[in-house]
């Protein structure tokens, strides 16, 4: 994996995100999801965190399996908000996706 | 309370053994089968009772035997539980409170030494026959009176950092003479080296100076600078220190015009080294303490990396955390960028647990081959605390952290944890097996440096961190005090630090009544806790000297004048000097030479005892004969 | 009410746990005359309750019960049970006047002699919370087997005024007409050493709010494994089955903003460690899962004792549980993210153990000027050099009542306190001295 | 303590017991009817035990209550000497009425 | 995990700073080892005379580990003379034809756990190999040489 | 799974062309009011946001995309942003049937007698009871969002309206907090059952509420229906997943994937149903998509309203505005 890159949580708040360094990855999020759904949400989050875009936008169809019910932000031990970080995150995947004239294959 | 100084105190009544047998709450009856115990017990000869209870230690369990002693039903007491290190005075004082003399008391270990160890049928004959020895003991045990020596109220604290100072304030106040004995010129340890104190973040040099202040305003409290103890002796109340005092060395030598004046100045803080409260020796000198107790304080020191542990000593952006500390707080307070050394730190890796939590085979053992497997204890908070500092300091400085789990466990700790995520500090788990590879950057981080870890939260994962700074959390280690050790007879735990007596019962003692123990050099502590050990230890010291006198155990030798023939061979044997001597009596109107024994010097050793050709030294509750009938009570029962 | 009595002392500890009692004793020991004033009806606090207590493994009652009945039996010590502190305050002199309510016992304490016969004979069975609830005792009782001291108390909520005690009891002891009494309790100096309690299970509605049969907490965990327990064994509170597999459930509430409590409260790592221990010896062949965060094995020889856990099979999870649900024929299922393999991941256990959040045991506002930090426990203006001095001078305040602490520490702290105490007590009557 | 309480004399009692009992109506009430129930289920509990051993789900299943509260009985009428434990059977302890 | 019927019993004389902690240690450890073993609690094995351990074995007692603080030991020059002690015993026993493997001196520290369940394994063995005190089949010159060799 | 870029462009198309998700005709869709009589004027609005009129609609599209999941067809949804909008609105005409309709438009009429019931004076703008953009929000298209939002807004603002009382849990979020915090536009919203007022002696009767995470969570509004339900007699059997704490139906996902949707909702049905007592829903989307599963629900406008029918009348309040 490359570099970790800071820069990127700091990218997420022009996405309206404030909180991906809060989580401390317990995985509450992941555990409590209707999804069932591997790690997810929290591995996005991790991926957030560490700044890792390319995972972030290759896996970007994931995000939109969210159900936005809001489960994980409420029961986060640390509001860290991981239901807005998803929110977020679509935004910032569309955004580029739009920008780059991204098809869906 | 006459009718109470009954029997067992009369020794001249026939014994009458009670034995009481404890479950200790399925402890020892999980193991031994406690009934069939007691209901054989009872059938010893000499016994006059036998009986059990889930908790003996507890009241209704004393009240047991109280009741019986009361009762005149005994007069002799044998109680068989734990190992008689945790209980024997428990039960000892029940005797006295009953009216009995405490020492007609026989222990019998069936916990550590049975039921712990052995099973099934085996284990409750041994019990049986470990029983059974101590009762045929208890018969032949008299009543003893205690040894009360005089107490100087004057206490000794070895050591004079944070705890240290702390110990000697409580003591002076509480209206003891004390010495403060310090081996370096400055007072303040290992915490004047600290800029800020986690998690509430009071200056260090306040905190160490306040209590420097009530020291150097203290009368009662004399403090010895460049001091070493080279000579240790006597007995709780009554030690006697050697110091070996010496001009500071080369390069502690401090400028006469920082020094505080004699008296009652102010006392002067000299960062990174600690407090000076007053002239130092200018000449090699040797100086006797006469002290009631003795409080060691003499603190820990920083793990130091192997060369190349993390790039330790190999890679020149890579320093302890107690360094970091210290370049932080001198660091420039401006800018948004931390500058040390005229480089910009954009990016600092920290590594926790560097010297603690080692694992055999994972880790590589030291010098001596030790491993520091326990938890530091300090060093997540502290951490977490300097992270903080840079990042609200220096915005463009980015923190990462390696841990292998936060033990932010104390008060406003989850705290700091919490706010160093707010403050976007990245955090990495690693397992012990896996740990962060420190590495030379091959230009492509923009960084001098690369921290590769497999990260447990990124699913083990490798990431690579860029860094312009590595920070090593490093463990504590205690200070090197094997001469006190080896003088002061110390006992030292598996892990090096000095082992108290027990964490709960006795936790501020050494087995040697009278020492006592403050702060980190019995292991990791943080600032409050040390000064918590300290106060304790403080508190501990009064109750022995409060009354001025101590009581010391009877079991010292004895000469019987009859049999005694005066050869002279217990002077020689005797261990410590001067406790046994040849004095003229009067014998049916001869004088002759018998051996005498000093009360308070002899150490109960019993070297006189084997030396004695005609058998006339005993030592009091331990006599051959007493030993005799233990071993023939256990080898007169068939091995199971 | 009017006041009944004015008692005296050097010192005042109010609550008479672990630390209450190293307190006073340590006070007593230095000669001062000490008041321990302690809620319930028995001294020995939380830790007379536990099975046994790490890293050593000794038996709770071993280490507890020498102290209370050294405490007990300390011709400097009085012991005031059943007593509930009303206020604390200092008067005009600077000394400490406490206003105490003497809870009645409905027992006359000179006469009773903790024969319990009383207890045999009444015919009303109480859930007793002293057993985790999970057996009755009377509602005339001597509180549990090593309660000191053994003075039976009555419920007059569960009296139905049969007068079966007063009958049976051999000494004229019971008193049903027994009405509170107010103390004044005046003293130079005082330790405050109140404490905690658990959050109970309905605060947790991520994990049933005490509804899943077979989910208990910590403390309720240690009295089925301590030697005087409910079942004498470890059973499914469900329906007495042994259980086979056990988990523990770590910060379920602590840590966690969403069911409590922001901090972590410090001892739930190295309980749960130990109770897997002992419940690995009880149960040798039942499997054994701590679902952790972080393990904070921080004092002395913890970090040792979390290796030979794990040396012994005990299964460390590293994962907050988010969801605990009632399963099979009472089962437990847990939820949880397995971190490095497989995510989502459910397990199902026999019985579950939840390491609750921990909060202050008693609250000074209203009652006493002292001051609390943002989570409820007492503070101080010298956290680091004192951290047993409150607000309030000659006030001392030791163990959890300070922040939360394991016995080690809380004893070596009440022995501090008591250190401070004992030498403001001295300045105090040199003051005094001086003036008279 | 209690001086002025303390008058247990025997004919002070009764009056003193009549009173209490006109201002406590409403918890002996309560308490009695809890104690007939209890009885009740005692007697069924120990019923069932003097046909044998028998562990707790089938205690449960043969007094018709849940197993949970049969368990809370077994416990209490053990620590007051009325039942002992016997065998495992599977994972289930019996218990049995004291003679 | 106690001795056979008859497999003889072993009395262990231990310190009471070091040795006899150290066997609590090993109870705390929760490790086993032969339930054969007698430990008496001693301030200072110095205290007891040649014949004490010769008593000892013809009182039936078939091995002695005197479990010492070694030279730590807080009595200074106690251990140096228990050491001599022992080497006097060691020939007495010579003289009246018992092993002298059945007697051990050794040291073992408050949390030498390991070196206790060492000697009191290898005692075990070494008595499981004599008998009861007084068999020895070898004359007292051959278990001297034997002594000697091991 | 489609491709969510698709699925947002062709909704943000539909939003932007027609006003509403599915592109279909405002008529056709908000036809529920026509025999109601209800008033036009005031600045207190009843609002649906057509979130109720919607679920028939959203069914039919489920039905179809569920077929077409996981085939070679999946890929080819992407183009239906590019079908003009008069084909998709004319294709919506055929799309639902009244018979389809009418039991969603039952649920408003209920409301609308709850809360005549309960005092409270309102009026209905079938022009100005537009569609509030939300799942552009929930998609993560915020431009297409902010557009739409402002444009709705606009027209409510423009019509003097002050207060609105919505009827589903989307809607009210989105003018509760959305609204306000995206395009500044502040109104005062209540959810219908907040201003009722209702009277019932109970007897017996339980039912088993799904709250649906916007009321149970977003706005915390969960104690609200059960305090409703208390106050006509009938006692709440709550399963562990409830309130703050409550199990999504699935209903969002449907756009998404409807296979995983369905999964959800199976679960969903499986932990209600363990209370054995009726389940109510408070959202539409709830509704359709536990009935999906199997599961008998009904609205707790629906069970109210016959509620408080069955137990007479004469139990009006005094006016509540």
């Amino acid at each position: 994996m490359a570099f970790v890159d800071l820069s990127f949580p700091d990218e997420l708040e022009r996405f309206g995100v404030s909180t991906t360094l809060d989580c401390f990855n317990c995985g509450t999020c992941a555990a409590i999801c209707p999804l069932i759904y591997e790690h997810f949400p929290r591995q996005m989050i991790r991926y957030a965190q560490i700044g890792a875009r390319d995972r972030i936008l290759e896996n970007g169809v994931e995000l939109w399996r969210c159900l936005h019910c809001g489960l994980c932000t409420q029961t986060c031990p640390r509001e860290a908000n991981p239901g807005e970080l998803i929110l977020g995150l679509r935004r910032y995947v569309l955004h580029h996706w739009r920008r780059d004239g991204h098809v869906p294959s | 309370m006459e009718e109470k100084r009954n029997l067992a105190s009369d020794g001249s009544d026939a014994p009458r053994v009670g034995i009481y047998i404890c479950h200790c709450g399925g402890n020892i009856s999980d193991h031994v089968d406690v009934e069939v115990l007691c209901e054989k017990a009872e059938k010893i000869p000499g016994v006059a009772v036998a009986r059990r209870n889930m908790f003996m230690c507890s009241d209704p369990g004393q009240e047991l035997i109280m009741e019986d002693i009361r009762s005149g039903k005994v007069n002799r007491i044998v109680v068989a539980s734990c190992s008689p290190s945790l209980h024997e005075m428990t039960f000892r004082s029940a005797l006295e409170r009953a009216g009995a003399n405490p020492y007609v008391y026989e222990h019998a270990n069936i916990r550590e030494q049975v039921s712990w160890v052995h099973h099934g049928e085996p284990a409750t004959e041994k019990a049986f026959q470990l029983i059974s020895a101590a009762a045929a003991k208890a018969r032949l045990l008299e009543p003893l009176e205690p040894l009360r020596v005089e107490a100087r109220r004057h206490a000794t604290v070895i050591g004079a950092g944070i705890a240290g100072l702390r110990a000697a304030v409580d003591l002076a106040d509480r209206g003891f003479q004390v010495a403060l004995l310090e081996k370096t010129p400055f007072a303040g340890g290992r915490v004047a080296r600290l800029d800020r104190l986690a998690p509430t973040g009071e200056a260090a040099s306040e905190a160490i100076l306040s209590l420097a202040r009530r020291v150097m305003e203290h009368p009662a409290i004399t403090f010895y600078p460049c001091a070493q103890v080279v000579g240790f002796d006597g007995y709780v109340g009554n030690f006697s220190l050697e110091l070996q005092v010496e001009p500071p060395a080369a390069e502690d030598a401090v400028p006469p015009s920082n020094l505080p004046p004699a008296g009652d100045g102010e006392p002067v803080f000299v960062p990174s080294r600690g407090v000076l409260l007053g002239p130092l020796p200018t000449e090699k000198g040797r100086i006797q303490v006469e002290t009631g107790v003795v409080v060691l304080a003499t603190g820990f020191k920083p793990y130091t990396p192997r060369k190349g542990e993390y790039g330790y000593g190999e890679l020149p952006e890579v320093m302890t955390l107690p360094q970091f500390i210290e370049a932080l707080r001198d660091a420039q307070a401006d800018g948004s960028v931390l500058m040390l050394s005229g480089r910009p730190i954009r990016s600092i890796a920290m590594i926790h647990c560097v010297g603690s939590r080692q694992i055999p085979g994972i880790h590589e053992e030291d010098a001596s081959g030790y491993l520091n497997e326990y938890c530091s204890r300090t060093c997540c908070s502290a951490t977490l605390f300097a992270a903080n500092q840079v990042r609200t300091r220096y915005p463009e400085t980015r923190v990462f952290e390696f841990y292998r789990d936060i033990r932010a466990y104390g008060r406003g700790q989850e705290e700091l944890y919490q706010e160093a995520a707010r403050n976007k500090v990245l955090f990495l788990r690693f397992e012990p097996e896996d740990p962060p590879r420190v590495e030379r950057s091959d230009g492509s981080s923009g960084t001098p440096l690369v921290v590769r870890v497999k990260d447990a939260l990124t699913f083990g994962e490798e990431v690579q961190v860029p860094a312009d700074l590595v920070v090593l959390a490093v463990g504590m280690e205690p200070t090197g005090i094997q001469d006190l050790v080896d003088l002061m007879k110390l006992p030292v735990g598996a892990d090096r630090f000095l082992l108290e007596v027990h964490p709960k019962l006795r936790p501020v003692e050494l087995a040697t009544t009278g020492l006592l123990l403050a702060g980190t050099c019995q292991a990791p502590m943080d600032v409050s806790e040390a000064c918590n050990a300290a106060s304790a230890a403080a508190s501990k010291a009064a109750s022995l000297l409060a009354k001025g006198y101590v009581q010391l155990d009877p079991f010292v030798a004895e000469v019987d004048m009859e049999k005694c023939q005066g050869t002279g061979s217990c002077v020689e044997a005797c261990l410590a000097d001067g406790a046994i001597e040849l004095v003229d009596v009067v014998v049916n109107g001869e004088t002759v030479r018998r051996a005498r024994v000093v009360q308070a010097l002899c150490l109960g050793c019993g070297a006189c005892v084997a030396a004695c050709p005609s058998g006339a030294i005993q030592v009091k509750g331990s006599t051959l004969a007493q030993f005799e009938a233990m071993v023939d009570a256990i080898a007169s029962h068939e091995a199971a | 009410m009017g006041i009944n009595q004015t008692l005296s002392y050097d010192a005042l500890v109010v609550g008479g746990g672990i630390a209450g009692l190293q307190a006073a004793l340590d006070l007593a020991d230095q000669d001062y005359s000490v008041a321990v004033v302690e809620r319930d009806a028995s001294i020995g606090g939380t830790m007379i309750r536990l099975s046994k207590v790490f890293p050593t493994l000794d038996c709770a009652s071993c280490i507890t019960t020498p102290k209370m009945a050294a405490a007990a039996h300390h011709p400097k010590i009085t012991i005031l049970t059943y007593c509930e502190l009303e206020s604390m305050e200092k008067d005009g002199q600077g000394r400490v006047r406490a206003v105490v309510r003497k809870k009645p016992r409905y027992v006359d304490e000179d006469k009773c002699i903790g024969c319990r016969q009383c207890e045999y004979h009444c015919p009303v069975y109480v859930p007793d919370p002293d057993q985790g609830n999970f057996a009755a005792r009377k509602a005339i009782c001597v509180p549990f087997s090593n309660a000191v001291p053994q003075i039976a108390v009555m419920d007059p909520d569960h009296c139905m005024l049969c007068g079966t005690c007063a009958k049976v009891c051999p000494t004229g002891a019971v008193v049903y007409d027994q009405k509170p009494e107010t103390l004044i309790i005046e003293a130079l100096t005082a330790v405050v050493a109140t404490g905690f309690s658990v959050t109970p299970l309905e605060d947790k509605a991520q994990y049933g709010s005490g509804t899943i049969p077979n989910v208990i907490t910590g403390l309720q965990m240690e009295r089925l494994l301590a030697p005087h327990g409910p079942y004498n064994r470890v059973l499914r509170p469900s329906d007495g089955m042994e259980p086979d597999s056990i988990a523990f459930v770590q910060c379920a509430g602590s840590r966690d903003k969403s069911m409590g409590i922001p901090y972590c409260s410090r001892i739930c790592c190295m309980y749960a460690i130990k109770q897997a221990m002992l419940l690995s010896g009880a149960l040798p062949l039942a499997d054994i899962t701590i679902y952790y965060m972080d393990i904070r094995a921080f004092g002395k020889g913890y970090e040792q004792f979390f290796q030979n856990a794990q040396a012994m099979g005990i299964q460390f999870v590293k994962a907050k549980v988010a969801l605990i649900e009632p399963g099979e024929d009472g089962s437990v299922t847990v939820r949880y993210e397995d971190q490095m393999s497989g995510g989502t991941t459910q397990v199902s256990h026999d019985l579950v153990v939840l390491s609750s959040g921990k909060v202050p045991g008693w609250n000074p506002q209203g009652r006493c000027p002292l001051t609390v930090g943002p989570d409820g426990f007492i503070s101080g203006p010298e956290p680091k050099l004192a951290p047993t001095r409150t607000v309030e001078e000659g006030i001392f305040a030791a163990g959890a009542a300070v922040g939360l602490k394991d016995i080690v520490d809380s004893i070596a702290e009440a022995s501090a306190a008591a250190m401070h105490a004992a030498n403001y007590l001295e300045s105090r009557k040199k003051g005094l001295g001086a003036v008279a | 303590m209690g001086k002025e309480q303390g008058a247990t004399k025997k004919g002070a009692d009764k009056e003193v017991m009549k009173a209490l009992r006109a201002a406590r109506k409403e918890t002996i009430r309560r308490v009695s009817a809890q104690v007939k129930e209890q009885k009740k289920i005692i007697a069924s509990i120990t019923g069932e035990l003097k046909k044998g051993p028998r562990t707790v789900p089938e205690i449960a299943e043969a007094v018709g209550l849940p197993a949970g509260e049969v368990l809370w009985w077994i416990a209490s009428l053990k620590k007051y000497g009325a039942v002992l434990e016997g065998e495992k059977q599977g994972a289930y302890f019996t218990y049995r009425a004291k003679d | 995990m106690g001795a056979p019927a008859g497999e003889g019993k072993i009395l262990i004389l231990a310190t009471e700073s070091c040795a006899y902690p150290g066997a609590d240690a090993v109870g705390q450890a929760h490790i086993t080892y032969p339930a054969n073993t007698y430990i008496l609690k001693v301030k200072a094995p110095v205290l007891f005379p040649e014949e004490f351990y010769l008593r000892c074995f013809d009182k039936g007692i078939s091995g002695i580990i005197v479990m010492s603080c070694g030279v730590e030991c807080p009595y200074e020059g106690a251990y140096e003379a228990l050491a001599k002690r022992i080497d006097r015993v060691y020939q007495l026993m010579k003289q009246r034809g018992l092993d002298i493997r059945r007697l051990r001196l050794t040291s073992i520290c408050t949390v030498c756990t390991r070196a206790f369940v060492n000697e009191v394994k290898q005692m075990q063995e070494v008595i499981r190999e004599l008998g009861p005190p007084g068999s020895e089949t070898k004359t007292s010159e051959e278990a001297a040489a034997a002594a000697e060799s091991a | 799974m489609y491709h969510p870029k698709a699925i947002v462009d062709l909704i943000a198309g539909n939003v932007r062309k027609t006003r509403n998700p599915f592109g279909a005709f405002h008529f056709v869709m908000n036809r529920w009011w026509k025999n109601l009589d209800l008033p036009r004027d005031g600045s207190t609005l009843f609002y649906t946001g057509l979130m109720v009129q919607s679920v028939p609609f959203i069914e039919r599209i489920t039905r179809q995309l569920e077929a077409l999941e996981d085939t070679s067809w999946a890929p080819l949804v992407g183009y239906g942003s590019w079908i003009p909008k008069r084909l998709v609105q004319v294709g919506s005409l055929f799309m639902t049937t009244p018979k389809e309709r009418a039991p969603y438009e039952q649920i408003l009429k209920d409301m609308v007698a709850l809360l005549r019931r309960s005092g409270v004076r309102f009026a209905y703008r079938p022009d100005l009871d537009l569609y509030s953009g939300i799942l552009l929000y929930d998609l993560g298209d915020q431009e297409a969002f902010e557009a739409h939002a402002r444009f709705v807004a606009k027209r409510l603002q423009e019509a003097g309206v002050r207060t609105l009382i919505t009827v589903d849990p989307h809607t009210t979020y989105a003018f509760k907090v959305l609204y306000p915090k995206y395009v500044g536009a502040e109104f005062e919203v209540r959810t219908y059952f907040e201003l009722l007022r209702l009277q019932g002696e109970p007897n017996g009767t339980r039912v088993t509420l799904h709250d649906p995470c916007f009321f149970g969570r977003y706005l915390k509004l969960s104690h609200v229906p059960r305090r409703v339900l208390r106050d006509v007699g009938v006692a709440v059997a709550d399963v562990q997943q409830s309130g703050p704490l409550t199990h999504c139906c699935g209903g969002p996902a449907e756009s998404v994937s409807p296979k995983l949707s369905r999964e959800i909702v199976e679960r969903r049905v499986d932990q209600l149903k363990q209370t054995g007592a009726p389940i109510l829903s408070m959202c539409p989307i709830c509704m359709g998509n536990l009935k999906k599963a199997g599961a008998d629900v009904q609205d707790l406008a629906s069970f109210l309203a016959r509620r408080v029918s069955s137990s007479g009348n004469g139990q009006n309040r005094k006016d509540q505005t």
